[in-house]
């Protein structure tokens, strides 16, 4: 196991092997987003209470559920690069802080439209989008750094402890929002739990989550190959590239 | 199939705007989040394609 | 006392150095030369342990961490120059009488006047003498100096010339970069660092 | 660690401009309340716990910006980072020392701040508490911010962006425990809360400070 670790480690093989896997990963993610979408859309049952407006769930949860994972991918990428420096590591936790940061945007976006027919307002404090909005500061955070660390050579090194700090905090804040919450929410419907949901419901879900991960590791590799061409424009492999 | 008709499914008994408003937005986030890394991949190839070719004065 | 193996580094995508093997042995002093931006303070910084963006390995024997003077002298300018230097002991767990101190201070031609105000009143080359005055203040087995000689006048470099040969003597190691030539008695070794361009 | 600590508040006392302006600016942000919300007491008292909370936050970020900035300059900090005790520990009591003269300077205010804001006895107790244990926390997780962005320029909006989202869960608990003094609640769960992630910080925030500045030395 530990040699594959190391061959992936290096940009080169990274850039070969995901020459292979990518086109598999889009398709997966293409087709499991359009048939979760069709799905989700046409043929789920509506909500007893909210109706229709319940099929937002269906990009809202996924976006928070790869938000949240995509934070912990980061802080695990960058506790690679601090323990065994492998430039990948760096490269990667650099490539998934503006993919993070949309889809946690894309997650306030959609839970507040999904808020309007249900609470009424475009934006309620409640404690799901809460922490969603506190996990995007926190990406925000990270990109502040890096952008502030530009032609720093440790920049790498700075960006991790603050993403393994955020991903110490996370928790924490999570936590201390939900508590919060309910100091001061009143008992409406609240997006944190779930309701009950029959099977027709969630399978589409499951379809959404599956594929949103695939698109994610998908846009990640396509942004890490083109931070590798940057890095890497020095050497002769990158220039084969080019060429070919 | 929910709807039995396209005006059904565009209004959604009410909550089309806001369910079809959600959809486009994510697909454009999700498009621009794809075409983005592909464009700055051809760019910079192109970059380096231009520094190597022959015959051509590489800007110091 | 000192060893390094195929040190490279690169700093903002130029090659400083690569592939440099230092031996030290116990009373020898190691020169680094080279023009300006060719990274002699960076491989210092290295051989310190501050700077970690590099390949390679450098091995230590040592008993006490060495000591470096940089550029910036370490003194902070609100506090006198024995209340730095105190703090600086303490750095290394050892509680120093303030005897010492300015017996260190004397030695670097810093008299009772100034070790009283703070460092702030202090001239640039005082400044930098109450740094060094820390390389006295402990045994040290290995001493850094960044341009130890940049300005401190004529005879202040004559004294720390001397200083850093007793170092020797005792079978200390003093790595240092510098434009000038140094007169001493004891083996001097020197790289020559090129920009390679 | 304590000579650090002892260090840290000489500075402190002879070089006091810095964190005097932190003690100003928890005053000002603290008096613009009023006049921007309105004088009526109940309203005073209804937004107190919030505005004592985040005037604290903003003074101690404020405190933060200069923490480590003059000691990086003058290499300190590499001293600091080449001594044989663990920089964590030195990095713990020059946070500590900066602590004495900023953070606790807010505990000794909180009557003032109280009397301002028409709180009673026991809510300026209570406000004291929660600013003693608070405060502290504050300190020791803003000097992570602090310390990754010393070697940067702009360092200060960039620390004020990492600090925050860190701050939350103080500035949560911090100001309920307030709320509740004020409704006559029993505070002691709160201030536990706020101990238990003071202990929290003191263990982890030194040993990502000490990290963060090694990182910093190596830019």
């Amino acid at each position: 196991m530990w040699r594959w670790f190391h061959k992936l480690g290096s940009p080169r093989s990274f850039y070969l092997i995901s020459n292979r896997l990518l086109p598999w990963l889009g398709a997966a993610a293409g087709l499991l987003l359009v048939v979760g979408a069709v799905w989700g859309l046409l043929f789920a049952p509506p909500d007893y209470q909210q109706g229709n407006s319940v099929r937002i769930m269906y990009i809202h949860v996924p976006a928070s559920i790869l938000a949240q994972s995509g934070y912990l991918l980061m802080a695990t990428a960058g506790a690679i690069y601090l323990i065994w420096r492998i430039k990948l590591a760096d490269i990667a936790m650099q490539c998934v802080a503006p993919l993070g940061a949309s889809l946690t945007f894309l997650a306030l976006v959609t839970g507040s439209i999904w808020g309007k027919p249900t609470w009424g307002t475009w934006w309620q404090w409640d404690a799901r989008l809460t922490s969603t909005l506190v996990l995007l500061f926190l990406y925000l955070g990270v990109v502040a750094l890096r952008s502030a660390l530009e032609y720093r050579e440790s920049a790498g090194r700075a960006t991790a402890i603050l993403a393994l700090v955020g991903v110490v905090n996370l928790p924490i804040i999570k936590y201390s929002v939900d508590w919060w919450n309910t100091l001061h929410q009143p008992s409406s419907f609240s997006l944190t739990e779930k309701p009950a949901m029959p099977a027709e419901m969630w399978l589409p879900l499951l379809v959404m989550v599956i594929g949103f991960y695939c698109f994610f590791f998908t846009v990640w590799i396509l942004r890490i190959r083109s931070e590798i061409i940057q890095r890497e424009s020095g050497t002769e492999w990158v220039r084969g590239v080019a060429g070919s | 199939m929910r709807f039995e008709s396209f005006a059904d499914l565009l209004s959604m008994s009410g909550h089309g705007a806001f369910v079809w408003s959600a959809y486009g937005i994510t697909l454009l986030v999700l498009v621009v989040n794809v075409v983005w890394p592909l464009l700055t991949i051809r760019q910079r190839l192109a970059g380096l394609r231009r520094a190597d070719a022959p015959g051509v004065v590489e800007d110091p | 006392m000192l060893q390094t193996e195929g040190l490279a580094c690169v700093r903002n995508g130029r090659q400083l150095f690569e592939g440099l093997n230092i031996q030290l042995q116990a009373g020898e002093l190691l020169r680094i030369e080279g023009g300006n931006g060719t990274g002699k303070t960076t491989l210092l910084r290295i051989l310190c342990g501050l700077y970690s963006e590099y390949e390679g390995e450098v091995h230590w024997e040592l008993d006490h961490y060495p000591a470096y003077v940089g550029h910036r002298s370490g003194v902070h300018e609100a506090l006198t120059p024995v209340e730095n230097l105190r703090w600086h002991g303490a750095l290394h767990g050892e509680d120093i009488s303030d005897a010492e101190i300015s017996e260190a201070l004397s030695a670097l031609g810093l008299g009772r006047h100034e070790t009283g105000m703070p460092c702030g009143h202090l001239s640039e080359g005082q400044r930098k003498r109450v740094g060094l005055a820390r390389l006295l203040l402990r045994p040290n087995s290995a001493w850094i100096l960044d341009e130890p000689f940049s300005a401190i006048d004529v005879e202040g470099v004559d004294d720390l010339i001397g200083m850093i040969g007793a170092q020797l003597d005792r079978g200390g190691v003093a790595i240092l970069t510098s434009h000038q030539e140094i007169a001493l008695t004891a083996p001097v070794k020197s790289i020559r660092l090129r920009g390679t361009e | 660690m304590w000579s650090s600590l002892k260090r840290e508040i000489r500075i402190g006392v002879r070089q006091s401009s810095d964190l005097v302006n932190s003690l100003f600016f928890f005053l000002m942000v603290l008096s613009l309340f009023p006049l921007g919300v309105g004088p009526g007491a109940d309203t005073l008292r209804l937004i107190a716990p919030g505005v004592i909370w985040v005037a604290a936050l903003l003074s101690t970020l404020v405190a933060m910006e200069s923490l480590f900035r003059n000691d990086f300059d003058n290499g300190a900090i590499e001293q600091m980072a080449m001594s044989e005790r663990p920089l964590a520990l030195v990095v713990l009591g020059k946070i500590l020392g900066q602590w004495c003269l900023s953070g606790f300077m807010l505990v000794l205010l909180s009557p003032v701040v109280g009397v301002t804001y028409s709180l009673n006895g026991a809510e300026i107790l209570a406000t004291a508490v929660a600013l003693a244990l608070g405060t502290p926390t504050l300190a020791l997780v803003g000097a992570i911010a602090a310390a990754l962005t010393v070697g940067s320029r702009g360092a200060g909006v960039v620390l004020a962006i990492l600090a925050l989202p860190l701050y939350i869960p103080v500035l949560i608990i911090g100001t309920s425990m307030i709320a509740a003094a004020e409704a006559g609640l029993p505070v002691t769960g709160y201030a536990l809360w706020l101990a238990a992630l003071l202990m929290l910080a003191l263990a982890f925030a030194p040993i990502a400070t000490a990290a963060a500045l090694r990182v910093s030395l190596s830019h």
